[in-house]
């Protein structure tokens, strides 16, 4: 469904012919790109890809050399279009960037600049702290707040505007591991409940495993790929993409049983009956992503007792040779891509339309939330 | 020894009693240096804000002059204060020159670069992502300016107190313009140079007792302010 | 050989009893610790484990608040003894730490504060400066060096002082990934040549595995593990330490060929005739060491055609069952860790004694360089 | 307007031909403080690196006498050395008043927190993790003095710059310890502020533009040292 084309007064936003320069340097080149009511698009890339300056230009906060900005079908150009757009959206920054005043004042800022009614702001702003847990702090000082604490100020700051849209640019970075994994938890919580358009830069593809519906690979100033989480990440476009991303077999499914930490998860009404066996914590009932590295899983002709918890029979759909290694395409009635050596796929005889099984370790597999 | 001890007795006893002449030139002196403060506050802090956010054609010049001004003797300004104010200079028709308010022109002149030039300075070290974030947050051209300036107010109270320190403290100048006229223009420090010229130095103690405690109340001041607004 | 016991007298360094308070806090607690001639020994740790702490208290620029330091038998407590000590030692820190001069004047500082005479001065910076690529950089200044350049004039002047024992801590942080995998390169090079006696202080488990010959595992300022690169990494003490370094098998052997980037090694004389087969561009007749993680090793009951490219058959010596994971210890002519699930443990019906398969993709195994 | 077009007329005149006043006056004013900074400098520099690398007992106590002294308006500085060397004051036997010695001492004590304290910051904004290094490379106690003395040496230059730039334009206390004697204690800004009472514009103008010319290499000289002192 949202491969569809859409109409452009449906888009939440559009980017046409963008380009950006600094120093006689392209150092961003986008001929189009759009971004679609409630999606969460990712954009990943290495840092100095030009990511950041995309989410700016994106959000009317950096004037491009060229090309034109749509919001809501409707041209994002002058002084009073752009303020238009700043006074419908959100932007979270690396840094939390507070003023030197309350949690409080800080939260309630956009709405302020805004004009909203005092019990509005009041309303919205208790609502907002409540959710990201720091009701406690709204009388704190900014510049006493720890890392953690200043992010959920600044992801509050954002969500009290109950923006048309958010752009967030590599919200999760320099916060320790422990309140990084609560953040990013809670952050995902309202997400999934608000359903808000949302444009999210990082180099981190874990948190576009977690976070995307669709992911935008950039390099170099240009997108290199652009499609679904598991297009991306199960098929880069090229060796680079692959390098970058770290190639994944994606498979959603619902879990159906959790005993002592190993969870069964059956993957979809597409292939009625298939199990995969994962280590996990995830609870029966909840809906999850799946996630196979390729150099994970071992192709045998025969299906032999063994250690792996799971094992499928396949055909191969596909096969290519680079390097050292063959790519294995098959499909078990859901697609699987396998890393093998070349030697291996020579001695076995892999070729096209051969039946085979696949299998792999529960602890090979990677859960993630839906 | 004897001296020492007679003109600090004398000064004690000066202060304590309240002396019609001590306080006389420390209102005077106080009421010009805060007028003048003031003064420089309205102009130095817009200017200071105009040259540090934006980019304009002649900017670097002006910048380089308020570097200059801040560097430059009081002495000199005094000079070109006096000869401007003289009965036949180019001001000469106002008759201000040997007036209080020559002087609070000239502290005007003295204070108004280092004000400008603290202001600039605080409004420049903002985080330019700072400013990104306010127009992201809908904040229209006003009131990012508003935000900024409402931003800096620690730093912006450091400028202010540098400035009144500055011209507190300021002899030449202030003898120049004002004449060390009793009653008129004799302001703290041209009172001390002028009590010691005479040897009195029961009066200037006290006079100085008075100034030292008044540039210690602003470098207090200075220091808390510095350290709340330290950045985190 | 290293862990025999040695005559106080042979030893590098020595330390006993040592304890680092600070704000009335033990930060720092060592009964004992030995640094043996020419090894390069890896203290690895999470942050705030005491690491540096160890580090300045071993180098003596840090008065513990009790024990004593011994150098080469000889206390080193007084000023006079411990000037002694620095001017047989050299210290790289995690910054470079150059003073406000030339490239050249850092790099032959030491020398000069030793009074060394001038051509011998001379002699010796220019081959270190030519080692370690930056003899062209000999006169710039030393604030205008990128990090990478920066790091290698703060190696040169470690190394130009042929100390007896060198002390680096976290020397290859804070790089971009190319030059650091340069520098690392170019260290464990001249490393090799010189075998001068080094303490390295990290928190990358990969720097210990590439460089170390022992390793200690240092957390909350206590010595939780000591022993060689393979006991630490393949048999950590408890789960906390296996969490940090990351469970490895360790097996030292032999390339025998390469063949398009896949090479087979043959494992010692203790298993004469084993061969793993694994993905790396060494040499034949390089020596090396294959890390396989234990979650990438499938267990058989009996042996199949399978693309894992490694399978050997060996005896279960012992099997420990914690949480939903089985660990499998296997003899296969060489030790062999094993994860599998609980569940894998049972319906197989592993037990101690019972003969089995164990296989491992080529693309499973690391190599490093011994 | 005739009387600044002639008094700027006049005050060139003197400068080309190089008026025996004018050059007297300078250089008097020069060997003054240029005496006092190389004085403050050797006591500064010692001063300030010990406080600065040592911790002892009393060093709070020093510290906030350095930042008092840095804050002190040098009018006081002046009455103070008037009080202890006049004629019956505690130094009144070495008949150091209304002399050169007499302005020499005043700008030492203007100029000595400068300097401490300018090198105080410096040495202790070094990374105390160089100190280690230097350590561990095998520096002595002496050898890491002269090398941390030496790595910091532009911000040392800054300080000097900085001490010499204060007192050349004082006006104060050079009035009151030296009494503005022609040809003996008559510096630079007492000889404007005299000048100008008198009326006579021409040889104020003509010292008021050397004194601005010294000020302005003394800042050039800081700002350049500034940048060249930048870390990476």
């Amino acid at each position: 469904m949202r491969q569809e084309t859409v109409s452009t007064s449906t888009l939440a936003l559009e980017a046409r012919d963008i380009s950006v320069v600094r120093g006689g340097v392209k150092v961003l080149e986008i001929p189009s790109l759009q971004v679609l009511p409630n999606e969460v698009l990712v954009v990943i890339g290495p840092n100095g890809s030009g990511k950041t300056t995309l989410l700016l230009t994106l959000a009317g906060l950096l004037r491009p050399a060229s090309g034109t900005l749509l919001y809501q079908g409707q041209p994002a150009t002058t002084q009073a279009e752009l303020l238009r757009l700043h006074r419908r959206m959100a932007v979270v920054f690396q840094e939390a960037l507070l003023l030197n005043s309350t949690v409080w004042d800080n939260v309630t800022l956009g709405l302020r600049l805004r004009g909203v009614a005092k019990e509005e702001i009041k309303t919205r702003a208790d609502k907002w702290l409540e959710r990201f847990g720091i009701a406690s702090l709204a009388g704190r000082q900014a510049r006493t707040l720890s890392g953690g604490e200043a992010k959920r100020t600044s992801l509050a700051r954002a969500f009290v505007l109950q923006p048309d849209i958010l752009f967030l640019d590599e919200p999760f970075n320099g916060l320790d591991s422990h309140s990084r994994q609560a953040i990013i938890d809670d952050f995902e919580g309202v997400l999934r409940e608000t359903r808000t358009t949302t444009v999210l830069v990082t180099h981190d593809s874990n948190e576009a495993l977690a976070l995307a519906h669709r992911v935008i690979v950039l390099m170099d100033g240009r997108i290199r790929q652009l499609g679904s989480r598991e297009e991306v990440f199960s098929n880069p476009v090229d060796e680079q993409v692959a390098a970058f991303v770290g190639v994944e077999n994606i498979i959603d499914g619902v879990v159906t049983s959790n005993q002592g930490g190993i969870i069964n998860v059956s993957i979809g009404p597409s292939s009625p009956g298939s199990i995969i066996e994962a280590v996990a914590d995830s609870a029966a009932g909840e809906k999850v992503s799946v996630c196979i590295r390729p150099e994970e899983i071992t192709l045998t002709v025969s299906r032999a007792s063994s250690s792996a918890r799971n094992s499928f029979s396949g055909t191969i759909t596909r096969l290519v040779s680079f390097g050292a290694f063959s790519r294995v395409e098959i499909d078990c009635g859901f697609p699987l891509v396998v890393l093998v050596t070349k030697r291996s796929a020579e001695e076995m005889g892999l070729e096209k339309g051969k039946q085979i099984f696949a299998s792999f370790k529960a602890t090979g597999v990677h859960v993630i939330k839906r | 020894m004897d001296l020492i001890l007679e003109g600090i007795v004398r000064a004690f006893r000066l202060l304590i009693q309240g002396d019609p002449a001590v306080i006389k030139i420390t209102l005077l002196s106080l009421a010009i240096s805060l007028s003048a403060t003031a003064i420089s506050l309205v102009i130095g802090i817009t200017l200071g804000t105009v040259i540090g956010l934006n980019v304009f054609r002649g900017r670097r010049f002006l910048v380089s002059l308020i570097n200059t001004g801040m560097g430059s003797p009081p002495v000199v300004v005094g000079l070109i204060v006096s000869v401007m104010l003289w009965r036949n200079g180019p001001l000469g028709i106002f008759h201000l020159m040997y007036t209080p308010y020559a002087i609070v022109i000239a502290q005007l002149i003295i204070s108004l670069p280092i004000i400008t030039g603290f202001t600039m300075a605080s409004i420049q070290q903002i985080d330019p992502k700072l400013r990104l974030q306010l127009v992201a947050l809908g904040a229209s051209r006003g009131q990012l300016l508003w935000l900024l300036v409402r931003d800096t107010r620690l730093p912006l109270l450091a400028a202010v107190m540098a400035g009144f320190g500055s011209i507190i403290s300021e002899v030449g100048a202030a003898m120049m313009v004002g004449g060390n006229i009793t009653g008129q223009t004799r302001v703290l420090t041209t009172a001390i140079v002028m009590e010691v010229g005479k040897g009195d130095f029961g009066l200037a103690i006290a006079l100085g007792i008075i100034l030292m405690a008044l540039v210690y109340l602003v470098n207090l001041a200075l220091t808390l302010i510095q350290q709340r607004s330290k950045p985190r």
